[in-house]
Order: structure tokens, then C-alpha cells, then sequence
């Protein structure tokens, strides 16, 4: 990993939700970098916050504590109006593209809106700049006139992708791109953000709860439960070792298509359902379900930690080792 | 859950009490933008009236009074539940309102069970048996009875029931004059509830059918539907166990929000019907200027209004556990 | 020989002469008739008030000291014989004997000493007119009533009915307050019918007075008042049968004129000789277009009232020539000699040229614009100002119509005379004293006190006449009195006088009798029967 | 387990949808198949590729004013479930043949306690008592993994993880212990530590009630690790159907093949500093009734000749034991090897 500043430096972010049931600890003091160009895969199940924390880092939601450092300046409780100027620079893709676009409008006008909001170029040039992105999503010009109903589920994401890269963004949330999508479909999605990553070189927060995806896309993976990152790394040497008994969990329930007598012999599967964000367990939030919890699990709530090759661990069976 | 449930009723009811008196001190002054007062009505009515006797009717009143004092007069008598007094009546409006309240109450609670009875077997029924002439018929009815006027369907019964086939009477609560006993009274107060009942009921019945029909539709592309019918179970059961209950409940809803907009069809069904009840009241009431009785009315109304919203929401949670079980909380 | 006593002995012939009977047919016993009015009364007593169904339930519970026959000619009732001074200011009633109280208490002096002095003069909102110029009652013995007068005050003897001065029991109410006594709402009087429940919004049964001072009368058992609020449902009801009666205004016209062709159902002409309906146009004359006489003579003019009475009222009613109702002609009071006739054929020529002559020539086909109140009696008068906008517009007048809820209507026009032209109808009652007076004579102009003199016309020559008829003795110098009147208020057409209505009531043929008093179904009701 | 006894055979099924002008269109054609008892067949293919409309027919749960059975041959046991009436397809649903659903969020009556959902399926097929009925719905519960059956019984759907109602559908479906389930992308909407407990959770069932499963997915990893044999469907017709051992070493249909390859597959990429493509499948599934002549995966096929577009490919049996519906998979397993 080259040596750079990172663009991001998430700083003891707390996000928390009141709801009628209670207060839902979506994002738990989380530290977090992410540098210039690189992918940030973030990968756990439902209700583990990671939806949450990639919305609040680019503050489409309120952060309840905590910094958010934006080339050194912290962003996290900025104004409306001071937060304009970053914002065309941290941009999202949703996971539904159809309700994130509207209906009413054509593709040309939901383009145009970016560059119009943040007052850039004259008609003629903002309508030359469509075409560009058009072109560069791999949609021919005619598209630009049509209205997203008239798209098909890949097609909408693609205009939903030029969207957010209208403004060549630092940084662009993927918040789960391709989960609504058909096999086939998904690898065009991946493979157009992978080049166009390529071709910019924005830095990608990728949110999936698909390993595999997120272990095609990723340079480094940060694994949500409950609120907290229980292990982050960058993916080779997560997938050569992963090192949080969640963690190794989640890869071994990865269904990998290849001949059965190819495959892993050893298979965990966990037992037990997801505890609420509401009252996470005490200690080790993943504890319950861990199959090696120790008594000093429920007392301590382990701490993220170095362990070498660039990756961190929070989890006593490790840390204490 | 009995317990729970009475607890939850009072909860909601004490939320209540700030609304109602809002409504109360709104209602006070709005009513006296009005122009006019009782005392003119009634000098109008007699034809012939002296100063003196105009006076006499305004200090009699209380009308003599600046408007504040009046208002905090009757802020006072209310915290006692002393709703003042009708000098036009001549009476204690509670006891006007209480003489009145039965006669209403058997009307809208006729309309009511026949409205959502009706509706709810009419509307699941266009739903099951979609894009039939059957379901066409009741759809169209749905249609045409929902822009009917009120006064005008209860004018066609009238014709129609107690004009042409002479089965019930034309107006009134009872036979007037007959000594019955109580269950041929009661009998005879059903055989002249028949119609104006129906009336009321026509208009909320079609919007229950076209409610429940759009419910079923899609309760029966739900999946659970589906489940139901991987199981094996037949049409009937199927409708019945699992299609009805959870269709039923966005008509349970609109039933309660529309409570006090059936308290306004009342006023009209109950004039045309001659129906000695609360709507015949207030819009005496009102066209005579005899502004505290429109107020009681107006504060029975509100209070009527907030416990039939509890009432129906503790319906709600016998019909839906996920309301009940979590205490009204859900998610 | 005094004319006042040559009027009244004329009617003391009658004393003692049982009721002979209005029809050949054979009375029956029993029955019950139900009759509908509205709006349902507020209260039932109507010594405290004079709102007509007040008065249309209460006169079959109390009596008067007399009553009346169809040419308004006094007759006995609770006053056996009456009889005047010389000087016209003492009028001495001789009571009937034997008559009790609904609750069995014996009936005397007292109580019409009370009734009229304590209760009708001062709550009674006509009660002043009525009893005029009465300052004391004195009671010699328990049957004689004297009356002491002022001065002489012919309407007096025409004031006595059980509509306009009711007599009550003193010991109900004496030392009560009399609004408030629970007996205003279930009333205890002398008359036919006694009082049973008042189911409010519903109906007021009444009962058979057994103990009535009219030996075996009333014939019927049960009369019910039954209130409903929706026109159509009480046309309903009379049609399936249920009502027996509808009194006036329970029932549109139009509605009127399609029962009548049904089979078992009629209109009952006659019986508000004594109540002399008008219906008239009030126009303001403190104000432009109408403080000119010319502009009123000219609308007075441009309008058909035989059109209106036809199209508006379905013909129930006649033309009306002047204030005075025509229905009064036996007393004499009414003329239409030397009275301005604004039905002539060149009506409409006259009109333009006196609106030209008045300052407003016609431009554009448009002379001026006022604004039409019409009385919010309901959907009759709303038509009513259609027809007129039509009829005005044809020389060049432009009315625009305002319809108000009825409290509006009255606090705009009648208190704060904040008007042009408004319509309305008056009760001329059987001298015009005691009901045409209060809208053209000056005194009448107040505004805390509506349906006065609300067009403020004021004029010194008429309030002098209508002074004069109050105090004069001689019936026939009063007449021409009003004769004068007549012909100086139709030439000055303050109000204009369209219709004298006639009060029809509609009823089932099994009703019999009905109307037997000049107050119709504001009578006793005591010759009605039913045959089944 | 190969060698059995097929329970299911499925021969020449088309079934039939009704489109705009009142004309009818297939959305399943010609399919064969047959399925043995303790075996699991996985159906894969994309979105409108009618799989999921097979595991209808079979059920016969579509629709009957705008769909139709119109051909074949369903045996299930001794009879032909094609030409049972209503009425007795009604007793053979849900006792000898079951169905779970892809949504266990909405699978479930909201309103009604879960134990008496199941106990419905018990007393409409085996008429025994309530109480009966509610024991063994119990033990169905214990036997799906639910902790605390007798409780959980009288709790409503709400109350339960998606997870545990996933269990729960499974236990209604196996209620009345079938002789096949069918699993429409049973774990798609569950979370993936769930997902494999549920797979197992059927698989060893499969084997304790001695059932055939059809597992209907999209996830080619499942298939891998969870069946025994897998058809790939494309527009209403099989195109492939192969042992999953021969499949995943090399499948023949060339659509079998973009759908494998376009599956990002991590551990291949590991050290790599940044991936390779995926591969694509240009172009979608066509509109089932806008079929042309010929193979219907041509236009987005890359191996496309003329014959391709000419006639619709027949059902070739290779070697390997694979059928295979393309006129060109002859020469590409030659290619291969």
C-alpha cells in the first residue's frame, strides 16, 4: 500500500437511531481511514450498521459524536452551507436504482442536476458533459432522453453510477450496487466501477453483504457486527488468514461455485440468530454466537488491534494471545 | 390483557383531555364570530318584539356579558362537567344533550356494524371473485353509491320503503301515542330505525367495499396467501383464516377516522328521517344561535370522537398481535 | 248608543247558544290526529312568547277570555259576557262558572288579573299592543274581571284570544320566575287539550281534557305535534298517511299543489281571517335608489305580483293592494278606493318614466344596481328574489340576490338596517293597530328591536293618523283612519305590498272540521274529529 | 442415492401464459426431468428464465384465469398430478408435494400463531385430532431447530427472526412429511450465516424424511455445495442438465458457462493487486413471448453460428451423462479436453 494521507480518518463515530423500541447502536465508535483511489470493502450482515456508517461518513446522516476529517478538516458537524462545497466531492450509489432516481424526470435532466446544482459550466458545456457520461457508463447517447421506467434494472444503475461520478468525487459510497441484480447484470455493474475507478481514481467505500463481491472489488475489507469493526485488513491477507472467528464464519459460509471435490472439507456454520442493535451483549458483541467465547468475553469488549501486515483484530482469542 | 388493554384506553383517553379542551376554547370563540345572538333569533321568531324584551333576553342569557367573562364562566362550569344551560330550551344542556344522545347512538351504531359488515362482505367477495360480472356489479354499485348524496338516497327509501311499498315509516324514532311493551318498543324502534340506518350506512358502505376490495386484492397477492395455498387448504378456508382478518384492518382504520364525519352525516340523515337525536340537535342549534347547547354538543362530540379512536385501536390489537404484543409499539 | 257597545252586543246574542255544529255529518268520539309544523317551538306557553308554533301547540292548552267567529265578531270563551262603558275606558267580563285548572284547581279573576297584567304585558312580545291603554285589572269577585283603561282602545276586544293573550294558572307561576318555571314546558291551562310528554325533537303528545268546559268536547283523544326538520319527509308523511295535518309553511307550495291531487288528502283554505297575512317588499329609504319616491313607485310598478304569487307561491294568494290585508274586510278598516293601483297595463311605461324623472335614465340598458336580501325563510323567498331580479331587470334595474343564514340575515337587516330591499311578511292580525302599525310608523324605528320599522320610512301625517286609530272610539271614523293610511303608504310605497298569503294548511280527508276559528289551526281545535 | 427409484417424473411440461390480445404463450416448454428420492436438483438460470414458473406448474399454484397446464406428464407416485382435478390436487399440495418460498418475512400470516399454521396443514391432510395436530407440530418445530418449540408455538411471526421463520415455512412445508420439496431460492433474503444454516437445516431433512428437494437459485455457489445434480433453464426451456461434479468442472451449454463465469469468484483473485474482469453476458433474458426460430440464447451468445438462429436445439446426451440443448455442444467439449 503506497504511503499517502488519507482522504478520510473517521475518528470514535457514533451514530445512534432513537426508535419507539429503543436506541439502536447502528454505528459504535468506529475509527476508520480511507485513502486516495483505494476500495474500502465493508462486509457484514443485516442490522450490523454498515448502511449507517457509509451514510454518515459522507454525512447524509447526522453523526451523533465523533470526527469526520475530510482532508484534515472535520466535517462531522459542519452546516447545510459549509457542508456544500464538499459535498460534490463525496458522492453514493444506492441499491435500489429505481427509487433512488426520479421518475418524473428524464436521464438528461437527472444528470444535468449535479452540475447545475454546484453551478458548473455553461448549458451547452453541462449538456456536452452529459453525453460524456453517458458514454462513459457504456449507454448509447439516445438514452439520455428516456425516463428510468423505461431502463432496465442495470441500465438504471448505470445512470444512477454516472450520477454520482458526474462530478469526478474523491470518494463514492457504494451502498450494496449490485444486490438487486442478476448474475449477469451484476458482473457488468462491477466491472464498470471497477474501470471507472481505474480511469478517476476515486476512493470506494464498497458496502456488501456478499464476500465475494466485495472480495472482487476490495483492496481492504473492514468486517461490521453490531455496530463495531470487529476486523479490518487488506484482502489478501484476510482471505489467507482470517483471524476474528466472525470473520472466519462469514468466509466459510461463502458458497463457492466449483466442483464439490475441490472443495473445503471444513465448514463452520454458527449457530443462532443476530442479537438486536437495540441491546447488543455485553463484552464481545459476538460472543453468543462465537463458538470459542471465553469467560472474559462478556466482561471486556475487546479492542481493535494491530497484528501485522496492515490489519487489525478485536478479539480476545487474538489480542490476548 | 384485559388489564393491558383498559390501561392503554385511559392512556389514550388522557391524551385526549388537551385536545378536547383545545377544541373547547377554539370552538368558544369561533362560534361567536357568527352574527347574530339568541336574542335577536327569538325576537325574530316572535315578530313582534319591544326593547324591553330584547333586553330582558340578553340579561337572561348572560349575553349582557363581555366576552371573556363569558368564556371564563363556562371554562369554570365545564371543569365540573356543568355544560350550562339552553335558555331557548329551557332546559340543562346535559340533559338536553343525554335525552338526545341515545336516539344518535343507536343510529350510528347501526350504521356502523351494517357499513362495515356489509362493506367488508361485499368488498372481500369483488375481491375474490375478481373480474366477474358479480365483482363488476358490486364495483359499479360501490361507484354510483358513493356519489350519491346522503339526503337524496334517504329521500329515495323514503319513496320507495315507506311511500310506494308502505313497509316502514317515513320518519320518527317511534310509534307516538302507542302504549307498547318494552320489547314490541323495542321492535317498533327498529322497524323506524330500518331506513334512516340505512341511509347513513350507504355512503360509508361504499367506501368500506371499495376499501376492503383494494385490502383483499392485496392480501390475496400476499405471500402467506400462497403458503395458504401450498398447504393444501381450500378457497373458503383460505379466505376466511388467513385473506379476511388481514384485510380488514386498513377498513378498521378508516372506520375510526371516519366516526366524526358520520356524526356529520347524521345531521342530515336525522333531519330528513326526523331523527330526535344530537345532529338534529346542533343544527337547531346552530341556526337558532344557541351557542352554548352547539358548544356541549361540539364537546360530546370531541370526547366521543377521542374514545372511539381508543375503542377502535384496542379492536386494532384483537385483530393484530404485533399492536397488542408490543404494547402499541412496533419496530 | 255607543258604537263600541253596538259592535259587542251584537256578539252577546251568542251567550249561552251551544255550539251548533259545521258540518251535517255526525261527530265522532276518539281518535288521534297528528299534526306537523316547524321548527319545533322552544318553549310551549305562549303568554311568555309569540313564536307561531309556540302558539300553534299552546291555544289548545289555555284559553282566552274570547274567541272569534269567521267575520272576526267576539264570541264567548272563558268570558261568558263583556261589556263597555260609556266612556270606552272600563270593559267588564263576566266569567264562566265551573271551570277548572288542568290539575283540578277552580279557575277565577285572579288568574286573568295575573295572566294578562303580570305575565302577557310585560313577556309577551305583543302584549303591550294588545292590551294597549290597560293600566289596572281589578277583580270585585271571582267571576268578574274589570279593566281599566286610559282611554278608549278599540283593539282591546280584538286582543282577547287564547292566541294573543292566553290565560295561566296564577298559582303555578306566581312568585316564580316565570321563564324558568318547569310549567312553560309542561303547561297546565284550561283548554281542550291537556298536556302529556314533549319528546324534544320529536313530537308533543297532548290529551283529551275530560273535564272541559265545552260539555263533551274536544271529540278527539289524542293530538300529537310531531316535528320533523326535512320538508320533503313531512310532505312524505302526510302522503303515507302518518300526519294529518301540515300546517303553512311545513310544506313547499310546489309540494302543496301535487298532495292536493292525491286521493284522501285536500288544502284547507280559510282560518287566518283573524291572522290577515302579508307578504311585502321593505325597501330602505334612509339610503339611495330608495330614498326617492319615484324609484319606489317605479319598482312598485315594474313588478307582476300576480306572476310572483303564481310562479313563487303556486297561487296560494292574492294580490295585495295596500298594508291591510283584504281578509279583514268584515271589519270594514280594509279599501282600495282612491288607493294608487300599480297593476294598470302601462305599468311598466309609467316605471321607466318615473325612474327618468327620479335621475336615472337608462344607459347601456342598465339603470342601477341594488342588492335583494332575501328573507331566510327558506327556499320559497330565495326563488322569490330570482323572479324579482328578472322582473326589475326588464327596466334597466340590476339586482343582485344575497342569501344569509337566518341570524345573519336578521341582525344585517332588521338590527342594523344594513340593506336595500329585503322581503318579508307580516301578521296584520284583526286590527291593524295591533299588527300593521309597527312597520310605518316612526316610533317603530329601533334598531335593538327587529322586524319594526326596518325601512325607517317616517312620515308625520301617518304617524299621526295611526296615533289617532289607537285612541279613537268610533269604529267607523277609525276605518277612515285607515282608509287615509292606506292610500298615503301605497302613494309613498315604503314597503311594497306583493300578496295577502293565504295560511293554508294541508290535511287528510279523515281529519273533519279543521278549520272552524279565524285562527285556523292556531284555534282550540276542539271541533275536530275524526272519521275513520 | 443416484441409483433410486425416480419419485418425481416430469415429461414434455409446458405451461402456458395469456397474453394481451387473448392468445396464449409458453413459459415452460418441453422440459424432462425426474428427480429420486434423497437427491437434490438445483434449477438455475436468471431472472424470467422460468424456473420458478416450473416450480409453480408443478405445484399448479399459478393462476388459473391467465395461466394454464398444457402438456406433459407430472408423476408423483401413482398419479399424473397434470391431470388431477382441483379438488384432488388440493390433497396431494402441501402433503405429497411442498414448496417453500423465497420471502420468509412475508411467508408467514402475520396474524396467526405460528405452531397453529402448522397444525393448519397437519388437520386439512391427516384429519386427526387438535391435540394431535399441535404435538406433532411441536415436534416439527424441534425438528427444524427451533429452541423452546412448545413456546415459540404460540408466538406470531413477528416475534421471530427471519431466520426462524424460514424454519418455521419449512416446517409447514414438511408438515406432512412430502415426498418432494420444492425450495424457491429458499435463503436469497436471509443473511449469509443464516443462509447456511438453513441449506443445512434442508439437507438433512432431505435424508430423515427421505425426500427429494428441488432447490430453485440463482447462486451457482449453492448449487456447487448443495446438489447432487443441477438444470440450468433459459427462457422456459432446459438447456442443460449435469451432475454437479461434471458442471462445475466444465459446463457445456454456453450460457452455463457466461453464468459461471460471470460469478466473482474471491479466492481466485488472492495477491492479485487489482482483479480481472468478470465476464459478461451482454444483452437480457427475452420477453418469453417474443421468442424468435431458433435457440433462444443466440443473440447473446458468442459462439453463435447460422444454424443457431435456424432450429430450436434438441436435448443431446454427451458422454459425461449431460444433456445439453445446443447444436454446438459437441464440438466445444472437444475444444475443451
Amino acid at each position: 500500500m503506497t504511503v499517502t494521507e488519507p482522504i478520510l480518518q473517521i475518528r470514535d463515530l457514533v451514530k445512534y437511531h432513537d426508535t419507539k423500541g429503543g436506541r439502536v447502536h447502528a454505528v459504535d465508535h468506529i475509527d476508520l481511514d480511507l485513502f486516495p483511489g483505494e476500495t474500502l470493502g465493508l462486509v457484514g450482515e443485516s442490522g450490523c450498521g454498515k448502511s449507517t456508517l457509509g451514510r454518515t461518513i459522507i454525512r447524509l446522516h447526522e453523526p451523533t459524536s465523533g470526527q469526520i476529517l475530510y482532508r484534515g478538516q472535520d466535517i462531522a458537524h459542519l452546516s447545510r452551507n459549509d457542508l456544500r462545497p464538499v459535498r460534490r466531492d463525496l458522492q453514493i450509489v444506492f441499491q435500489d436504482p429505481f427509487a433512488s432516481l426520479n421518475p418524473r424526470r428524464t436521464v438528461r435532466q437527472i444528470l444535468s442536476e449535479p452540475f447545475s446544482v454546484h453551478g458548473v459550466g455553461t448549458k451547452a458545456e453541462r449538456s456536452e458533459q452529459v453525453n460524456d457520461l453517458i458514454a462513459q457508463v457504456g449507454l448509447h447517447p439516445s438514452f439520455a432522453e428516456r425516463f428510468p421506467h423505461e431502463l432496465s434494472g442495470g441500465q438504471r444503475q448505470r445512470i444512477a453510477i454516472a450520477r454520482a461520478i458526474a462530478l469526478e468525487p474523491s470518494t463514492v459510497v457504494c451502498d450494496e450496487p449490485v444486490s438487486a441484480l442478476d448474475v449477469s447484470v451484476q458482473a457488468q455493474i462491477i466491472n464498470l466501477l471497477g474501470q471507472l475507478q481505474a480511469d478517476m481514481g476515486a476512493a470506494y467505500v464498497f458496502i456488501s453483504h456478499d464476500l465475494s463481491v466485495i472480495g472482487y472489488l476490495a483492496d481492504r475489507i473492514a468486517v461490521m457486527y453490531l455496530g463495531e469493526i470487529v476486523e479490518i485488513a487488506p484482502k489478501w491477507a484476510l482471505w489467507r488468514r482470517p483471524l476474528h472467528p466472525y470473520t472466519q464464519a462469514l468466509f466459510s459460509a461463502i458458497a463457492i461455485p466449483e466442483p464439490p471435490s475441490k472443495a473445503r472439507k471444513h465448514r463452520i456454520i454458527i449457530q443462532g440468530d443476530i442479537p438486536s442493535p437495540i441491546d447488543p451483549p455485553s463484552g464481545c458483541r459476538f460472543r453468543t454466537r462465537c463458538p470459542h467465547a471465553m469467560p472474559i468475553c462478556s466482561e471486556k469488549s475487546p479492542k481493535l488491534t494491530e497484528v501485522g501486515d496492515g490489519a487489525k483484530v478485536a478479539c480476545h482469542l487474538v489480542n490476548d494471545a | 390483557m384485559l388489564f393491558t388493554n383498559a390501561k392503554y384506553v385511559l392512556n389514550r383517553i388522557l391524551h385526549g383531555i388537551p385536545i378536547i379542551l383545545a377544541i373547547v376554547v377554539v370552538n368558544f370563540f369561533l362560534i361567536r364570530l357568527a352574527p347574530g345572538d339568541a336574542a335577536q333569533v327569538l325576537a325574530g321568531e316572535s315578530g313582534a318584539a319591544t326593547a324591553e324584551y330584547m333586553d330582558q333576553i340578553r340579561k337572561q342569557f348572560g349575553l349582557d356579558q363581555p366576552l371573556w367573562i363569558q368564556f371564563l364562566n363556562y371554562m369554570k362550569n365545564l371543569l365540573v362537567f356543568d355544560l350550562g344551560y339552553s335558555f331557548r330550551h329551557g332546559r340543562t344542556i346535559a340533559s338536553l344533550i343525554i335525552e338526545r344522545l341515545g336516539a344518535t347512538a343507536i343510529l350510528m351504531g347501526a350504521s356502523m356494524v351494517l357499513s362495515i359488515g356489509l362493506g367488508v362482505i361485499l368488498g372481500a367477495i369483488a375481491a375474490v371473485r375478481d373480474r366477474t360480472f358479480l365483482s363488476h356489479v358490486i364495483v359499479i354499485l360501490a361507484i354510483v353509491t358513493y356519489a350519491t348524496p346522503l339526503f337524496w338516497v334517504g329521500l329515495m327509501l323514503i319513496i320507495v320503503f315507506a311511500l310506494n311499498l308502505g313497509w316502514f315509516p317515513t320518519s320518527g324514532y317511534e310509534t307516538i301515542g302507542a302504549t307498547l311493551t318494552s320489547f314490541d318498543h323495542m321492535l317498533d324502534v327498529l322497524h323506524h330505525l330500518v331506513l334512516p340506518a340505512i341511509s347513513l350506512s350507504f355512503f360509508y358502505m361504499a367506501l368500506y367495499t371499495r376499501l376492503m376490495r383494494a385490502s383483499m386484492l392485496e392480501t390475496l397477492g400476499q405471500d402467506y396467501i400462497k403458503t395458504a395455498r401450498a398447504k393444501g387448504l381450500s378457497g373458503s378456508r383460505i379466505v376466511m383464516a388467513h385473506a379476511l382478518r388481514n384485510a380488514i384492518i386498513p377498513v378498521l382504520t378508516m372506520a375510526g377516522v371516519q366516526v366524526s364525519a358520520m356524526l356529520g352525516g347524521s345531521v342530515i340523515i336525522e333531519s330528513v328521517f326526523g331523527w330526535p337525536g344530537l345532529g338534529l340537535l346542533a343544527y337547531e342549534a346552530l341556526f337558532s344561535r344557541d351557542l352554548n347547547l352547539l358548544l356541549g354538543i361540539f364537546f360530546l362530540s370531541s370526547i366521543l370522537v377521542v374514545v372511539t379512536n381508543a375503542v377502535v385501536d384496542v379492536i386494532y390489537t384483537l385483530v393484530d398481535p404485533r399492536i397488542r404484543l408490543n404494547g402499541g409499539r412496533h419496530e | 248608543m255607543n258604537p263600541i257597545r253596538q259592535l259587542l252586543c251584537a256578539s252577546t246574542l251568542a251567550l249561552g247558544v251551544a255550539f251548533t255544529g259545521w258540518s251535517a255529518q255526525a261527530q265522532q268520539q276518539g281518535g288521534t290526529v297528528v299534526i306537523t309544523t316547524t321548527p319545533e317551538p322552544s318553549l310551549i306557553t305562549n303568554a311568555l312568547s309569540s313564536a307561531p308554533t309556540t302558539a300553534e301547540v299552546a291555544t289548545k292548552i289555555f284559553d282566552g277570555l274570547l274567541e272569534y267567529d269567521m267575520d272576526l265578531n267576539p264570541k264567548p270563551s272563558l268570558a261568558e259576557s263583556w261589556e263597555v262603558s260609556e266612556d270606552g275606558k272600563t270593559v267588564t267580563f263576566k266569567l264562566r262558572p265551573g271551570v277548572k285548572w288542568h290539575d283540578g284547581v277552580s279557575f277565577t279573576s285572579a288568574d286573568v288579573q295575573f295572566s294578562l297584567m303580570e305575565v302577557v304585558k310585560s313577556y309577551h312580545p305583543r302584549g303591550k299592543g294588545n292590551l294597549g291603554p290597560v293600566n289596572s285589572i281589578s277583580t270585585p269577585d271571582d267571576l268578574t274581571v274589570v279593566m281599566h283603561l286610559d282611554h278608549p282602545y278599540v283593539p282591546l276586544i280584538r286582543g282577547m284570544s287564547s292566541l294573543e293573550t292566553p290565560i295561566i294558572p296564577k298559582h303555578i307561576y306566581e312568585g316564580t320566575d316565570f321563564r324558568n318555571n318547569p310549567a312553560v314546558n309542561a303547561p297546565i291551562g284550561t283548554g281542550p287539550y291537556r298536556f302529556v310528554e314533549w319528546e324534544k325533537g320529536s313530537h308533543i303528545t297532548l290529551e283529551r281534557n275530560p273535564d272541559y268546559w265545552r260539555d263533551g268536547q274536544p271529540y278527539l283523544d289524542q293530538l300529537i305535534f310531531r316535528f320533523i326538520a326535512d320538508a320533503a319527509t313531512r310532505a312524505a308523511g302526510i302522503e303515507s298517511g302518518e300526519i294529518d295535518v301540515a300546517t303553512f309553511g311545513t310544506i313547499n307550495p310546489v309540494e302543496m299543489r301535487r298532495l292536493e291531487k292525491v286521493d284522501g288528502i285536500s288544502i284547507a283554505f280559510g282560518g287566518y281571517e283573524a291572522i290577515a297575512p302579508v307578504m311585502l317588499l321593505e325597501l330602505n329609504t334612509a339610503r339611495p335608489p330608495f330614498d326617492k319616491k319615484e324609484v319606489r313607485q317605479a319598482v312598485a310598478y315594474a313588478l307582476d305580483r300576480q306572476r310572483i304569487i303564481d310562479t313563487v307561491w303556486y297561487g296560494f294568494g292574492k294580490p295585495a293592494v295596500g298594508p291591510i290585508s283584504s281578509f279583514v274586510k268584515g271589519a270594514g278598516a280594509w279599501t282600495d278606493e282612491g288607493v294608487r293601483d300599480f297593476t294598470v297595463p302601462d305599468r311598466l311605461e309609467i316605471a321607466g318614466k318615473l325612474l327618468d324623472e327620479a335621475g336615472y335614465p337608462m344607459k347601456d340598458g342598465k339603470r342601477f344596481t341594488f342588492i335583494h336580501d332575501a328573507a331566510a325563510f327558506g327556499e320559497d323567498w330565495r326563488r322569490m328574489g330570482e323572479v324579482i331580479k328578472q322582473q326589475l331587470g326588464k327596466i334597466g334595474i340590476e339586482v343582485e340576490l344575497r342569501n344569509r343564514d337566518y341570524p345573519t340575515f336578521v341582525r344585517a337587516v332588521h338590527n342594523e338596517y344594513d340593506f336595500d330591499m329585503t322581503s318579508s311578511w307580516y301578521i296584520g292580525m284583526a286590527d291593524p293597530t295591533l299588527g300593521v302599525q309597527r312597520n310605518t310608523w316612526s316610533k317603530m324605528i329601533n334598531k335593538d328591536v327587529p322586524f319594526g320599522n326596518s325601512s325607517q320610512y317616517s312620515n308625520p301625517e301617518v304617524d299621526a293618523l295611526w296615533e289617532a286609530a289607537q285612541t279613537e272610539a268610533d269604529p267607523a271614523k277609525r276605518n277612515d283612519y285607515f282608509h287615509q293610511l292606506q292610500r298615503i303608504l301605497v302613494e309613498d310605497s315604503p314597503l311594497i305590498w306583493i300578496m295577502d298569503m293565504d295560511l293554508v294548511a294541508v290535511q287528510r280527508d279523515r281529519v273533519k272540521d279543521l278549520i272552524t276559528s279565524p285562527f285556523g289551526v292556531r284555534g282550540g281545535l276542539y271541533d275536530v274529529w275524526v272519521q275513520d | 442415492m443416484k441409483s433410486a427409484v425416480p419419485i418425481l417424473q416430469v415429461e414434455g411440461l409446458r405451461t402456458e401464459f395469456r397474453n394481451k390480445r387473448n392468445g396464449w404463450f409458453p413459459v415452460v416448454d418441453k422440459v424432462n426431468f425426474h428427480l429420486s428420492a434423497g437427491e437434490t436438483l438445483a434449477i438455475v438460470g436468471e431472472s424470467g428464465c422460468g424456473k420458478s414458473m416450473l416450480a409453480h406448474s408443478l405445484m399448479q399454484l399459478l393462476p388459473s384465469r391467465i395461466s394454464r397446464l398444457a402438456g406433459g406428464i407430472i408423476r408423483l407416485g401413482d398419479h399424473d398430478l397434470a391431470k388431477l382435478s382441483d379438488t384432488e390436487m388440493r390433497q396431494v399440495r402441501g402433503k405429497e408435494i411442498s414448496m417453500v418460498f423465497q420471502e420468509p418475512m412475508t411467508s408467514l400470516n402475520p396474524l396467526m400463531k405460528v405452531g397453529r399454521q402448522i397444525e393448519e396443514s397437519i388437520l386439512e391432510h391427516d384429519h386427526c385430532s387438535a391435540k394431535e395436530a399441535r404435538k406433532r407440530s411441536i415436534e416439527l418445530l424441534d425438528m427444524v431447530g427451533i429452541p423452546e418449540p412448545m413456546a415459540r408455538a404460540d408466538q406470531y411471526p413477528f416475534q421471530l427472526s427471519g431466520g426462524m421463520r424460514q424454519r418455521i415455512v419449512i416446517a409447514i412445508a414438511l408438515a406432512c412429511r412430502p415426498k418432494v420439496l420444492i425450495a424457491d431460492e429458499p435463503t436469497t433474503a436471509l443473511d449469509v450465516t443464516i443462509q447456511a444454516q438453513v441449506l443445512e437445516l434442508i439437507d438433512r431433512l432431505k435424508s430423515e424424511i427421505d425426500m427429494g428437494v428441488i432447490l430453485i437459485t440463482h447462486d451457482l455457489g449453492v448449487v456447487a455445495e448443495w446438489a447432487q445434480r443441477v438444470m440450468v433453464m433459459y427462457a422456459g426451456r432446459k438447456v442443460e442438465e449435469a451432475e454437479v461434479e461434471t458442471f462445475f468442472s466444465g459446463p457445456s451449454h454456453p450460457y452455463s458457462q457466461a453464468l459461471l463465469s460471470s460469478v466473482p469468484r474471491p479466492d481466485a483473485l488472492i495477491g492479485e493487486a487489482k482483479m480481472s474482469q468478470l465476464t459478461e453476458i451482454p444483452g437480457t433474458v427475452p420477453p418469453m413471448d417474443q421468442l424468435g426460430p431458433g435457440c433462444a440464447f443466440a443473440h447473446r451468445c458468442s459462439r453463435r453460428t447460422e444454424g443457431c438462429l435456424a432450429v430450436i436445439p434438441p436435448l443431446l446426451t454427451l458422454p459425461s451423462g449431460t444433456s445439453v440443448a445446443c447444436i454446438h455442444a459437441e464440438e466445444f467439449a472437444h475444444d475443451r479436453h
